[in-house]
């Protein structure tokens, strides 16, 4: 319980400090205007620089008030100019135009490039002086100026604590459940049917005497789908040498490759058969996504596998792959964490692992204890998040919503 | 004639499958892939197209551009970019034609730096060839692209010799006639928009079209079109989504101003085989369930 | 050595760039920077690793004349010549050969098999969208509604893409939502799994 | 008949066609120059070959579509390798090690970077090849541990922020968008943002489903009673969106079609 209580808190403390952020990032609402004049306007007033926060060292913030001509007055402010130079009294030539903003915007940050051959270099711990002009039409004003000011390298991100706190969190629940597992505490998880079908697959396979073809998908090592595809193809690759069955994995990348043959042959050697294993079994075809599908579809024709496994990062060629597989015959599992092609592989395969499911896959066919610990803490931080939104809402109910139309807002397309 | 000898062979196909599967056989996946290649392929050399009936979401913008009096003052903004002009440069193109066809005074500008060009080809190839009347400076004037995303509308909806000086030819404002009465965007009758990324049409609607209280409409991708729908009716006076939105303008148009029927109409070209391979699919999906339904009532009984 | 320095180095790396996200100061980039160009280059040595692979699987399936050999020869004629004529005498990648190669064979073979989804998901709705259960059901409906959405459909038409543009939008972000949310932590799991070497199937055995 | 004879006589046909293909566009050739005629003749023939080719896939797996497949696999394999040199050696590599190769391709030489951090990947990418050394191939797995590492300490946080965090604090929406009434609705479908009915009934769908669609995903709990409704409505969900998306897609993949049908009939046969 004194767990729950803290982490909703913490929970809380974040949520809260997204809210504001989404509330400070969002710009001030258009200014309206009618005349046209030729005359210069009023420049800004109280221009203030500080060093630009949570940033390495090249940033500098700059604020100022509006024109007293921007929106009101003369109404002859289009935008404003941010100049910067390392001398208060430079020539002209040596400003630096920084930047440029729209009228009604009174802060701008500064990032300047980090390598000093760059034309739009800031210099780090050195005094930096700041002009802003307010722009009229072929006109702008008097500057505003100020400094000097310096920039500083900072050592933590302040905007992100939230994510240091989820991460701390999670590590903490990690470490619990991996030693309430240990000490042999029993962690019930449901079944899961497409991992289920894998075992049976693998019966099939053998009873047929027809091979298993792995696909990781057309991610490369760097995607944290193909690295969870390599963890349940361990384990496949040993129930597989278990089973004496052969399988086929086509990579589209040679890095995938090389950790696919090591894993495949790890997964041979646990199974205590390390010398069926053949190299030639992981092969490489070519680094790009339709040449990749033309092959492995050709594969899956002429070899009619017994079951096909495509787990990892997919993009249009789920439909390909699943489709030709429908054509061979062959059993498919299926599961990745793109969401745009989940529908085509619920459509087309036996079985599909949504989401979560892929990354949950291989503590379920590992059923070790320090994997099922990982699980359960997943499970710990949905509920949270759960929380986290009940309590948000009610927050938002009690202290009277604000009518913001975030689902019509949002760019989540 | 095209029509009727797709329909036979289509039509009659399909009802013959539908027989088989009713008495019970399975339609090999061959079967399908061959309805699919033969309809998309018939449509496309008997150029079929379809009575397209414009939806109220469309039919809007036609009605408004067809009422305005003749003289009124429209923007068409070219936002999009030549990956995204496939879908929306027909709707563009269909919007030049009406609103020169009912006398209107159109003003081109762009917010991407892309539809500058692709907005010269429009001209070249659609306004002056088919509008060989209309004088530039007093029917239509090209303002062309200036960079500042939704800034620029923050400051043309006050006034626009601050951000055009001058049109995209270097004319000054006030030497066109066109101009006489514009100050700024709130003295236009209806704004349009067509594009489908950002700035587009959702910036026109916020930065412009709201604030001005000025009549919008638009025209964008189908990717971006569902993301729009919540600002119709009262933000967006109509919005034409992707291909199927500016085959219905086409349509609306050729209905009521004849003499375009044979200027080429790509959309309602496009919508043929498109309705034509979705009459076919959605067919195998009823056929598919009519036989579940009798095969499995067969299991019952026996 | 064979097992304990890799983990070892993959704990290193994996802490030093997990904590490297929280830190902005400048060497902090940089280091970042550099790790992502490492990545990059050793890709470089990896892609002679591909055509290894490449040539030995091809090349034993023609000393051995196993079944369908003969397209073997084709795969390693047509990516040898490629190299050739990608190098630096004929042009590098703006050379006239190449391009034509690509512009002439790659790019339709390409947009076939691309276009090849059309028959697919005709054959795919036909098989599946079958009103089996609730849940197929539901499936079932939502499909025929947005394919409805094209065809003319009279007085109709304005519900239907209402209705379709409602659950491109609403139900939709639902579920992206849902599945975001826990492929986020699966990932972080997973993750933390493989830098802590509670997972470490990847590096083999022995 | 055997079925080698009937491929004998099909490939001969095939062949034919192609010939008779060839001479009438190199003859119809637009160009002056009659070797760019004979060229771009072929071209275009070989292209149609190859489009039908893959077609021909539909039917059944045949020595047309393995020619277009094994072709297509070997340029791309081919356009990837060069690829990769011209933009990671030459692009990336080779202005920052060494002066003179960098004038012998005509980049710039990075006079600033750092000369001797760039030899670290070159070890590890040399360690990665004693994998085709038997005896020292495990030596391989050091470079895979790098990669690894690097990978999952990058998403370990990374993952965080877009998947998670965002995602959580987005699904703060509110349940009672300003209350109007019911008219919108009855009168007319609308999802305008301000027709308060359906926003309302939307944003409650939204959080309803993001609740029940994280039920569905929790592993270590049974799907029984309440648990078990409220995960199968997020099942629901996740149903209804995949149908649509589905549904919504099929618009697309016609287009890609159309595209090829009308290379075949306009740039080939000309009857457009």
């Amino acid at each position: 319980m004194k767990y729950i209580i803290l982490l909703f808190l913490t929970c809380l403390s974040l949520c809260l400090s997204q809210a504001i952020l989404a509330q400070t990032a969002s710009s001030d609402p258009p200014a309206e205007a009618a005349l046209v004049p030729s005359e210069p306007p009023a420049p800004p007033g109280n221009l203030t620089l500080k060093d630009l926060p949570n940033d390495d060292g090249h940033g500098i913030a700059v604020k100022w008030d509006l024109s007293p001509d921007d929106g009101a007055g003369a109404k002859s402010v289009i935008s404003y100019d941010i100049y910067r130079s390392l001398s208060p009294d430079a020539p002209d030539s040596l400003w630096k135009k920084a930047g440029t903003v729209v009228l009604g915007v009174k802060s701008y940050a500064d990032k300047g490039n980090r390598e000093s051959d760059n034309d739009d270099y800031l210099p780090k711990k050195t005094n930096l002086y700041y002009r802003v002009y307010a722009v009229g039409a072929g006109v702008r004003s008097v500057a505003a100026a100020a400094g000097p000011v310096q920039a500083y390298d900072n050592w933590f991100n302040t905007l992100k604590v939230p994510e240091l706190i989820f991460c701390v969190v999670f590590l903490i629940l990690t470490v619990r459940f991996i030693n309430m597992a240990k000490r042999g505490i029993d962690l019930y998880v449901r079944p899961l049917a497409g991992i289920e079908a894998i075992d049976e697959a693998i019966g099939r396979a053998t009873e047929m005497g027809k091979p298993i073809l792995y696909c990781l998908g057309i991610g490369t090592a760097g995607d944290i789908a193909t690295i969870a595809s390599f963890t349940i193809l361990g384990r496949v690759a040993r129930k597989v040498a278990e089973y004496q069955t052969s399988m086929i994995v086509p990579c589209i990348d040679p890095i995938v490759m090389t950790i696919a043959q090591e894993t495949v042959k790890a997964g041979y050697a646990d199974a205590g058969r390390p010398d069926a294993y053949k190299e030639d079994s992981v092969y490489y075809v070519t680094s790009q996504q339709f040449p990749y599908v033309a092959a492995v579809n050709g594969t899956i024709i002429r070899e009619k596998p017994a079951t096909n496994i495509y787990l990892g990062y997919f993009l249009a060629e789920s439909l390909l792959l699943a489709e030709t597989g429908v054509m061979a015959g062959s059993i498919q599992i299926a599961g990745t964490d793109q969401v745009s092609q989940l529908p085509f592989f619920v459509v087309a395969c036996d079985y599909t692992l949504l989401g979560e499911e892929l990354y949950a896959a291989s503590a379920y066919l590992g059923r070790e204890p320090l994997l099922l610990g990982t699980l359960k803490a997943q499970d710990y931080l949905k509920a949270i998040a759960l929380v986290c939104i009940f309590a948000l809402l009610a927050l938002r109910v009690f202290t009277g919503a604000d009518v913001i139309h975030k689902p019509f807002d949002m760019p989540w397309w | 004639m095209g029509l009727i000898i797709s329909a036979v062979v289509i039509g009659g196909g399909l009802l013959w499958i539908l027989y088989l599967s009713i008495k019970g056989q399975d339609v090999d996946r061959r079967i399908v892939y061959l309805f699919v290649g033969a309809t998309v392929a018939l449509a496309i050399i008997f150029r079929l197209e379809f009575g397209e009936v414009a939806t109220p979401i469309v039919k809007s913008v036609f009605d408004k551009i067809e009422n305005l009096p003749a003289g009124s003052k429209i923007v068409l903004s070219y936002d999009f970019d030549p990956a995204m002009a496939p879908e929306v440069n027909p709707m563009a193109n269909a919007f030049i034609r009406h609103i020169l066809e009912k006398k209107h005074r159109l003003f081109f500008m762009s917010l991407w730096a892309t539809g500058q060009s692709l907005l010269s080809v429009s001209l070249n190839d659609v306004l002056k060839p088919e509008f060989p009347d209309a004088k530039y400076g007093v029917d239509y004037c090209n303002l062309g692209y200036k960079a500042g995303n939704e800034g620029v509308l923050n400051v043309v909806i006050t006034n626009f010799r601050k951000m055009f000086p001058s049109d995209a030819n270097g004319n000054s404002l006030d030497s066109l006639p066109m101009f006489k009465d514009v100050e700024s965007l709130k003295d236009m009758d209806l704004l349009i928009s067509v594009g489908g990324g950002k700035p587009g049409v959702k910036e026109w609607v916020l930065f412009a079209g709201d604030p001005g209280k000025i009549a919008t409409a638009g025209g964008s991708a189908a990717v971006s079109t569902p993301l729009l729908y919540p600002y119709w009716p009262r933000q967006l006076i109509g919005l034409l989504g992707g291909t199927k939105g500016a085959a219905e303008y086409e349509a609306e148009l050729i209905k009521t101003h004849p003499r375009f029927k044979d200027k080429g109409m790509p959309a309602l070209r496009m919508m043929g085989p498109q309705t034509m391979a979705h009459v076919v699919i959605i067919a195998f999906i009823v056929i598919g369930n009519v036989a579940y339904f009798r095969s499995r009532r067969k299991g019952k009984q026996s | 050595m064979k097992r304990q320095i890799p983990l070892v180095l993959v704990f290193i790396f994996g802490m030093l760039l997990a904590i490297q996200y929280f830190v902005p100061s400048e060497p902090s980039q940089r280091g970042y920077e550099f790790v992502l160009d490492w990545i990059t280059i050793i890709g470089i040595f990896a892609m002679v690793l591909g055509i290894w692979s490449q040539v030995h699987v091809g090349w034993s399936k023609i000393k051995h004349r196993s079944e369908n050999w003969q397209y073997s020869i084709v795969a390693l004629v047509s990516m040898f010549a490629m190299i050739a004529f990608g190098l630096s005498p004929f042009g590098g990648l703006q050379g006239t050969i190449f391009r034509l190669i690509y512009n002439n064979v790659f790019i339709p073979i390409q947009a076939t098999i691309f276009s090849l989804l059309a028959f697919y998901i005709a054959s795919a709705s036909y098989r599946a969208f079958r009103a089996r259960s609730a849940v197929s059901t539901v499936l079932l409906v939502a499909a025929l509604l947005l394919m409805l959405r094209v065809l003319p459909m009279g007085p109709l038409a304005d519900p239907i893409s209402s209705i379709g543009s409602w659950m491109l939008l609403v139900p939709n972000l639902a579920a992206k939502r849902a599945i975001a949310i826990g492929v986020g932590l699966g990932g972080v799991a997973t993750a933390l799994k493989i830098v802590l070497g509670i997972e470490r199937s990847y590096l083999g055995k022995d | 008949m055997t079925s080698k004879t009937a491929m004998r006589i099909l490939t001969a046909i095939v062949a034919l066609i192609f010939l008779i293909s060839w001479i009438m566009k190199s003859g119809s050739g637009m160009s002056d120059s009659a070797f760019t005629n004979v060229r771009d003749g072929f071209l275009v023939t070989f292209a149609v070959f190859l489009t039908l080719s893959i077609f021909s896939f539909l039917y059944r797996d045949n020595p047309f579509y393995k020619f277009a497949e094994s072709l297509y696999v070997g340029i791309s394999a081919g356009y990837w390798m060069c690829y990769g040199f011209w933009s990671t050696v030459v692009g990336n590599f080779v202005p920052r090690a060494s002066r003179s190769l960098s004038e012998f391709f005509h980049v710039p030489y990075q006079e600033h970077a750092d000369h001797i951090l760039i030899y670290i990947p070159i070890i590890f990418g040399l360690i990665l090849l004693t994998r085709l050394l038997p005896k020292i191939g495990w030596l391989s797995r050091w470079s895979l541990a790098f990669i690894i590492g690097a990978t999952a300490g990058l998403n370990l946080t990374r993952y965080l922020r877009s998947d998670f965090i965002s995602q959580v604090s987005n699904s703060f929406i509110p349940l009672f968008v300003d209350w109007k009434g019911v008219g919108d609705f009855v009168n007319h479908i609308s999802l305008a943002a301000d027709g308060q009915f359906i926003a309302i009934l939307s944003n409650w769908v939204i959080f309803v489903g993001v609740m029940c669609g994280l039920v569905y995903f929790f592993f270590s709990k049974e799907h029984k009673g309440a648990f078990g409704v409220a995960s199968r409505v997020g099942i629901w969900i996740l149903m209804v969106t995949f149908g649509a998306s589905f549904g919504y897609t099929v618009m697309g993949r016609i287009s890609l079609l159309v595209g090829r049908i009308t290379f075949l009939f306009g740039d080939w046969l000309n009857i457009l």
